[in-house]
């Protein structure tokens, strides 16, 4: 009893469990003494529920096998024909699992050994290189202005409600139009046309080309890569 | 040889990547074919014998790696904190399960120890000692886990075949039931 | 020197921490004095000199750092992994921001978007696009933000008087000023 006293929770599983009374009784593992490892077995689990240890279920359905073994090994055998196939050793299955559960017990006491060798090397961590982006290759200025484009008419767009509209999408429209007419056709885009310089001014006059160019009223051109870019009018319009 | 002087690239190399490094990745950043790298590393390696030289460059998990020579841990250990939480030996034999019978299910690893593996196989997985490798084809699709690269570099393995044959450990078996 | 086989200690030492080791430190770990410390890293130093080796210790932070060699930096950088930087349509949105309204804050920034832009800006400074370029003059002291030459070289201008002049365009740095 002493010896379960102080290894109260140490046992992982039944199986461990087990293999402790196995060897500590220098057990044949091929031929268990299936009657007196089953009382110690149960001695075990009676310890622990003295102590209010809670026994997991694996432990209790390895207390029904053992005892369904023990039960087994007492009926007698039938007269064995000379024909009938000899019937299986009712330990068989457990002496397998066993076997199984002590072959990677040993494996992993390898293993440990392995471990500690190499814990002899020491490494160094991984330099830390911080992963380069190479940067996309080809990008135009126009994506940056279509993106420019893009942005600024939806934040337009919530201007446009809030904004008193002193100066409308309609009015500026009409009025780069005009200027585009009078300037036979074609404005460059860096030129001004903001008159009054207010802010719904710019708004409406941001809008007002996005919409013209979108009723293709006009058209925006750029010669070459980083040309000056030019409004003009769409054609058959003017 | 001619490509001598790539030999302090290596040394280099080794040095700043700290993990191993494979032939294939030298014969491409240095631009030589693999067979040059390996003689260039056997001979960093034979001179890195010498006994005034405190490393050592060992094959592990597919490539080579720079370490400290083994002998000199002592003197190592005075400087590196070396309490790594060490593996329990309920954790150790679930590794075991999974490096010799893997791809294995929490079931399968369950039927062997006898006990739930659930809390063990997580913290494998966290320590980035075994994997998901895929899913049994079986009722319930389970997970299948695998061990990694990382647990061959814990183990200084340099690939999965340097693992003891697990007929080994059935011998024994046989030779104690006698 | 008598201490000689010492000098693979110190190669391993240096190896294995990493970070600059005082001479005090040796003196200690080796249980020498600090003297025959000097000594001997000055030997380490010298043959590590050689053209074959890649790696040199270097005098840093009041102590003693094993690193590799300056020259080999270039291959070195061949460790690094290279990844081709995708830009999004946010990232490209707050980036056209940037260049045609810089100096820009994020809040600015925002009010143009309409959302949050942290993500996207720290994206664009990782990846070298944008950067700090001073603090605007008002409440808080917000960042300004500005584009780098990496961004000029990625969209093939000389220099930032060849994007059109947008901002003038639409006078918006006058009216938010309003």
């Amino acid at each position: 009893m002493e010896a379960y006293k102080i290894r109260l929770d140490a046992f992982e599983g039944p199986l461990a469990l087990l293999m402790h009374l196995i060897e500590k009784n220098q057990i044949d593992i091929y031929d268990i003494p299936i009657a007196e490892v089953t009382e110690q077995y149960l001695a075990y689990l009676r310890a622990l529920e003295e102590f209010n240890i809670d026994i997991a279920s694996e432990f209790l359905v390895m207390a029904a096998t053992l005892l369904q073994i023990k039960s087994r090994m007492l009926l007698p055998k039938p007269p064995a024909a000379d024909e009938a196939p000899e019937e299986e050793d009712p330990r068989q299955e457990l002496v397998e699992r066993l076997l199984e559960y002590r072959r990677f017990k040993q494996a992993a006491t390898v293993m440990e050994g392995m471990l500690h060798e190499r814990e002899k090397f020491f490494s160094r961590p991984p330099g830390e290189f911080a992963t380069r982006f190479v940067l996309p290759e080809g990008l135009r200025l126009d994506d940056l202005l279509e993106a420019f484009a893009a942005v600024w008419e939806s934040a337009a767009d919530q201007f446009a409600f809030i904004a008193r509209e002193e100066i409308s999408v309609q009015d500026k429209m009409q009025d780069i139009l005009h200027l585009l007419h009078r300037r036979s056709g074609r404005v460059e885009f860096g030129e001004t046309f903001i008159r009054s310089g207010s802010r719904t001014e710019m708004v409406a006059a941001f809008l007002a080309i996005l919409e013209l160019i979108r009723m293709k009223r006009i058209r925006i051109s750029q010669d070459r890569s980083f040309g000056p870019i030019y409004l003009a009018l769409g054609e058959g319009v003017h | 040889m001619f490509y001598n002087h790539l030999k302090g690239h290596i040394e280099a190399l080794l040095f700043a990547s700290g993990n191993p490094v494979t032939v294939d990745k030298f014969s491409q950043m240095l631009e030589i074919d693999a067979a040059h790298v390996g003689l260039l590393l056997a001979e960093l390696k034979q001179e890195m014998a010498a006994a005034e030289r405190g490393l050592t460059v060992v094959e592990v998990a597919g490539g080579y790696q720079m370490c400290t020579k083994p002998e000199l841990a002592p003197i190592i250990e005075k400087l590196v904190d070396t309490q790594e939480a060490r593996l329990s030996m309920a954790a150790m034999e679930t590794l075991s399960i999974v490096a010799f019978k893997q791809p294995v299910t929490k079931q399968e690893m369950e039927n062997i120890r006898g006990v739930k593996v659930d809390g063990v196989v997580a913290t494998l997985v966290e320590r980035g000692l075994i994997k998901e490798v895929g899913r049994k084809d079986a009722i319930g699709r389970p997970i299948l886990y695998g061990t990694t690269p990382e647990f061959l570099k814990c183990f200084g393995l340099k690939d999965l075949s340097e693992l003891p044959n697990l007929s080994e450990f059935m011998g024994l078996e046989q030779a104690e039931g006698e």
